[in-house]
Formats: structure tokens, sequence, C-alpha cells
């Protein structure tokens, strides 16, 4: 009784939240309700049993979209209130997505309530996959193919942003601001670590992990510090490259084992060897998604012309 | 009608207000920030509906995490690259309006549309 | 257990008015905290009652960041002019 | 409250205080936040008072965990008392700044 009563109030708070934000007069008020959904949302993870998008959605709605709405909202030139829009332009649409609303109820409501074969058979296949949660063993295991084009997809985001990288946001910050930024630093990164080692087997994994790193050098970064985690430095390059090229070196691998004993079949782990397979790709995949991440939140192009020269005595010890 | 239980029909309800709500507000927005954050309303609602069908699995009553862990993994996956795609759409953004302020042009920003 | 956790949604709630109403930006940035703060309470509670221990993890998380980062955000927004219409709203 | 049967009478309402006394606080600086005039004391409200709730909030759920999971739970209550000071004293000069500028 008590949980559809706590049901209720978080999808009722939800909604508030969205509505508002999508209401809203003002935009930086928009964006303010935005972040507060975010971290509304981490709850609805924690009560729907998905603790591993939990974690993720916290470090994500708490950290990275704060930074990415507050940069975007203090480019924004001169506008304090939105354009008015008038009752005819709101009515149509709102005509419009009721009718849609009632069409995606119509169809929601047909959805079975028995579950497909596919968690059963995740949990028959779990002993042979290297790794004991299964939400880590779809990830790397049984769907890796996914992994390995999201790592992808990251990427080119990366490559596409530093193309049309913006100028940097002018800004100074706080004494106080910096050096509790640099008190938080070690905690991330141990967080970070225990997090990634946990995802073998309770909720935890790479992209937590890389997600939680991503917003603790974000915050830095707001703060001037970590000056050599940028583009141009050559380390960084190479660990943003690593994740997807370590996820292809092992396929390789693994393929050409396989291809030793029978019919070879792309991205399929050995069995006794992917407990380490895992661990490897996830510890690059990690940097990889951290890496890629920051650099996408505070992509700004250096204000001085792109020079090549390394920082390498910075840059060698990772993170 | 199906005979999921409760909790599960509200969080159904949810989900498709939310993605309602994204759609409205993706039409409405007069901002092209605002609209960015309606597509995150959207897929945040897509989301919800997902794990929601995970959540299926076991029950409303048991709580043991039995749940489907191969939309959970989709999902994840699905946070990691919708924020990329945010941040890529917000660049995006913000180089259309460093060019069109550079013009001395009004800040008529008709659509950008972001991949999501 | 879960009474609690209904209790703590309920502060959330009130925490919501001001972020609707709250004149300052300020207030909203404030809400955003309480909803940091709060958050971290009942993900504890929720790990108790639901029985899921790795929701202290998040917990975890959620008082690393959501504490930090609203205060560490502000500073972008410190030198800028669209925000001049809510420093006049602030005084009234 | 399903595992009352693992906790003796005392512990059990001894956690249950705690908890409640928590919870008071929280609505204590929720109120605070609806009834203050201005943002300091909103700011003054919300920081303090949440911090000590969450505070019995652990202490309150101590009684049902592991000591591993107890000193985890510490170290959260510690990094929340550090950031609400932190974040506290960041928002304040915000808005001082903000109002100066105005």
């Amino acid at each position: 009784m008590s949980l559809l009563l706590f049901d209720t109030l978080l999808c009722g708070l939800l909604l508030a939240l969205a509505l508002a934000s999508v209401l809203s007069r003002q935009l930086s008020h928009a964006v303010i309700l935005y972040i507060a959904f975010g971290l509304l949302m981490a709850m609805a993870w924690a009560r729907l049993a998905a603790p591993d998008l939990a974690l993720a959605e916290a470090a994500i709605g708490a950290g990275l979209t704060g930074a990415l709405c507050f940069t975007a909202l203090a480019r924004q030139g001169q506008l304090a209130l939105s354009p008015v829009v008038s009752w005819q332009q709101r009515c149509w649409p709102a005509l419009f997505v009721l009718v849609t609303l009632s069409g995606l109820l119509l169809a929601l409501l047909q959805i079975p309530a028995s579950p497909g074969p596919l968690p059963a058979l995740v949990l028959q296949e779990l002993a042979g996959s290297g790794v004991s949660h299964p939400v880590t063993a779809v990830l790397l295991n049984f769907r890796s193919w996914d992994t390995l084009l999201e790592l992808l997809v990251l990427l080119l985001a990366l490559l596409g942003t530093l193309q049309v990288a913006p100028a940097p946001v002018r800004q100074n910050s706080w004494a106080l601001s910096r050096s509790w930024s640099q008190l938080l630093a070690p905690l991330i990164i141990l967080l970070a670590g225990y997090v990634l080692w946990a995802g073998a087997s309770q909720p935890g994994g790479a992209f937590q992990a890389g997600a939680l790193l991503a917003a603790g050098a974000v915050v830095l970064k707001l703060n001037k510090q970590l000056n050599w985690l940028a583009w141009r430095n050559i380390w960084v390059r190479f660990f943003a490259v690593a994740g997807l090229g370590v996820f292809v070196i092992a396929a390789l691998a693994a393929w050409l084992l396989q291809g030793l004993a029978a019919e070879p079949v792309w991205l399929r782990w050995p069995p006794q060897l992917a407990k380490y397979i895992i661990l490897l790709i996830e510890t690059f995949a990690t940097l990889a998604i951290a890496i890629t991440l920051t650099l996408l939140v505070v992509a700004e192009q250096p204000d001085t012309p792109l020079s090549l020269e390394t920082q390498d005595s910075a840059g060698g010890s990772d993170d | 009608m199906t005979e999921l239980s409760g909790s599960l029909l509200l969080f159904l309800l949810t989900a498709a207000s939310l993605v309602a709500i994204g759609v409205y507000g993706f039409i409405i927005g007069p901002e092209p920030l605002r609209r960015i954050l309606a597509l995150n309303i959207i897929s945040a609602g897509i989301f919800m509906l997902m794990v929601v069908l995970a959540y299926r699995t076991s029950g409303s009553g048991a709580t043991e995490l039995a749940a489907d862990p191969v939309l959970q993994a989709l999902v994840l996956t699905g946070l990691v690259v919708a924020v990329s795609a945010t941040a890529f759409a917000l660049a995006l953004l913000a180089r259309l309006e460093q060019s069109s302020s550079e013009m001395s042009a009004p800040l008529q920003l008709k659509q950008t549309e972001p991949e999501q | 257990m879960m009474m609690l956790a209904v209790a703590l949604l309920l502060t959330m709630l009130l925490g919501l008015w001001r972020v609707v109403k709250g004149p300052a930006l300020l207030d909203r940035l404030l809400a955003v905290q309480l909803f940091g703060s709060t958050g971290v309470a009942l993900c504890l509670v929720l790990a108790q009652a639901l029985n899921q221990p790795a929701l202290r993890d998040v917990a975890l998380v959620l008082a690393l960041l959501a504490a930090a980062a609203p205060a560490a955000l502000v500073q972008r927004l410190k030198h800028n002019h669209a925000l001049k219409a809510d420093s006049s709203e602030e005084q009234s | 409250m399903s595992d009352i049967g693992e906790l003796s009478l005392f512990s059990f309402v001894l956690s249950s205080g705690l908890l409640f006394i928590g919870l008071l606080f929280f609505i204590a600086g929720s109120i605070g936040m609806l009834r203050f005039p201005d943002s300091f004391s909103r700011l003054h409200a919300v920081t303090k008072a949440d911090s000590l709730g969450l505070g019995s909030v652990i202490a309150g759920l101590m009684f049902y965990s592991s000591w591993w999971q107890n000193l985890l739970m510490l170290l959260i209550w510690l990094l929340v008392m550090a950031s609400g000071t932190v974040s506290c004293q960041l928002l304040a000069r915000f808005c001082k700044a903000k109002q100066d500028q105005a």
C-alpha cells in the first residue's frame, strides 16, 4: 500500500517537474527544473530495481547534464524572457499531443504481463560469461556489438564536437570552490575504481565508472584545473581511441583463437578467458568514456591556436 | 486490458506522459535550448518505458534483482549516448549562435534538430 | 520504512513549490540542493526498504556530486547578462 | 518494517525514534525553505537542517546493516556535511555578487 503511495508521489513529482520545465517562462528556470528532473529520475531507477541505471543517472544527471546546460546558458546572449506563445499556437499542438498520447496508451496497454524468454536465457548462460552480474554480462559478452558500436558513437560525437567547438566562456573560479574540488578528486577516482571493480558481481561497470570519472573531471575543469586534459595532449587522444581499439583487438584475438578450434564467431569470448578479456576491455572503456564525456562537456577552442607541445609529465599519469 | 499490477500501470502511464510532454515542449519551445531539453525528456520517457518492461519480470511484490538485464543494458548504453548527443547538439547550437551574432543578424534561430 | 520514504518524497514536494514559485534564481538552485540531499537520504532508506544494498553506492555518488555540482556550476553564471532580469526580481 | 524480527524491541524503538527525528529535521528544512522571507535565510534552512536530518536518518538505519555498510553511510554523512557547508558558502557568494551587480 505504501509502495503504491510512494510510486504515485514519485510519478507525480516527475510529471510536474517535466511539465514545469517545458512551460516555464525563463530559459534558466527550465534548465534548473530539468536538472532536478534528472535527479528524480535516478530515484525512479532506484525504485524500479535498476541500480545500474541509478548509478549512471546520478553521475550524469548531477554532474554532466548540469555542466552542459549551464555552459549553454552562460553562452546565451541577452535574452531575459522567452517570446510569448499565443493561445492558438499552444492549443493545436496540445490537441495533437493528446491524440498521440491516447494512441500510445492504447498500444502500451496491449503489452503482455509476462516477459519474453530473454531473461531466463541470460540467467541460464550467465555461468559461462565470465562475470556474475547479468547486466555486465549482457553489455560485454552477450550483446557486445552494442557496446562496441556505442563506443564508436561516443568517439564520433567527440570528433564532431571538436570540429564545431565554440569559444570558451569567460569565467574565474573562487578559491574555496577550487580547493574543495581538489579534495573531492581523489575520492571520486577511488569510487570510480570501486564501481568498475564491483561491476563483475554487483551493479556497476564501465559506463557508470566512466560517467562518474567524467563528472569529477568536469567539476575540476570548471575550476580551471586539469589543464593537461585537452585534445592537444597526445595521451588523451591515445586513451580516447584506446577504448575502441582494445575492444577490436580483443575481438580479433578471440576470433583467431577460436579459428584454430572450430567455426569462428565474431565477438564471442572463449569461456575460460572471458573474465580477463572483459576486465581489460572495461578498464580501457572506462578511461575512454571518461575522457570522451569530459571533452564533450567542456569542449572549447583553446585560447591560443592549436599547438602540439605535449605535456607528457602531467599526461603520462592517467587520470 | 492486461493483468499488470497497479504500480506498473502507473509507471507506464508516467512514461507515456513524459513522452507526450517532451513532444509538446519540442513543438512549442521557442528557444533551441529548450527544444534540446524536451528531446531529453522524450528520451527519459522512453527509457522509463523500457525499464518498466524490464521490471515486469520480477513482479511488483518481489524485490529481488531479477529484472530483465537485456533491457537494462540497452538503457544504460542509451543514457550515455543521449548525453553525448546532447553535448554535440549544444556545441552545434553554440557555434550557430556565435556565427549568427558575428553576422550581426538578430537571433532568429528557426530550428536545430539534433539526432537523438 | 516505506512510509519514511513517502514522507521524504513529501518534503521534496514542498521543495518543488519553491522551485516553481521561487522569485530568485538562487531559490531554484537551492531547491536542487535540497533534492540532492534528500535524494541521498531517500536512496539510503530505499536500500533498506527494498533490500538492494547497491543503492548505497548510488547514495555515495549523489553525495559526492549532487551536493557539490550546483555550487561549482554557479560560477559559470557569474558574469551573465541574461540573468539580470532575475536579480531585479530578487530585490522585490 | 518487515525485518522487525531481527531487532530487539529496544533497538527497534531507538532506531524508529532516530528515523523520526531525522524526518522532522527534513520537514523543518522544507518548511523553512517555504516560509523564510529571503534567499539567505532559506539557504541557511536547507543546508543546515538537511545535513543534521541525514545524520539522524543514517544513525537510525545503522541498526539494520553490517559494519561495512555502516562505515559507508558514515562516510556519506561526512561528505554531505562538508559539501553542504561549502555549497552554502558558494551559493551565498553568488547571491551577494548578483545583488551587488544589480
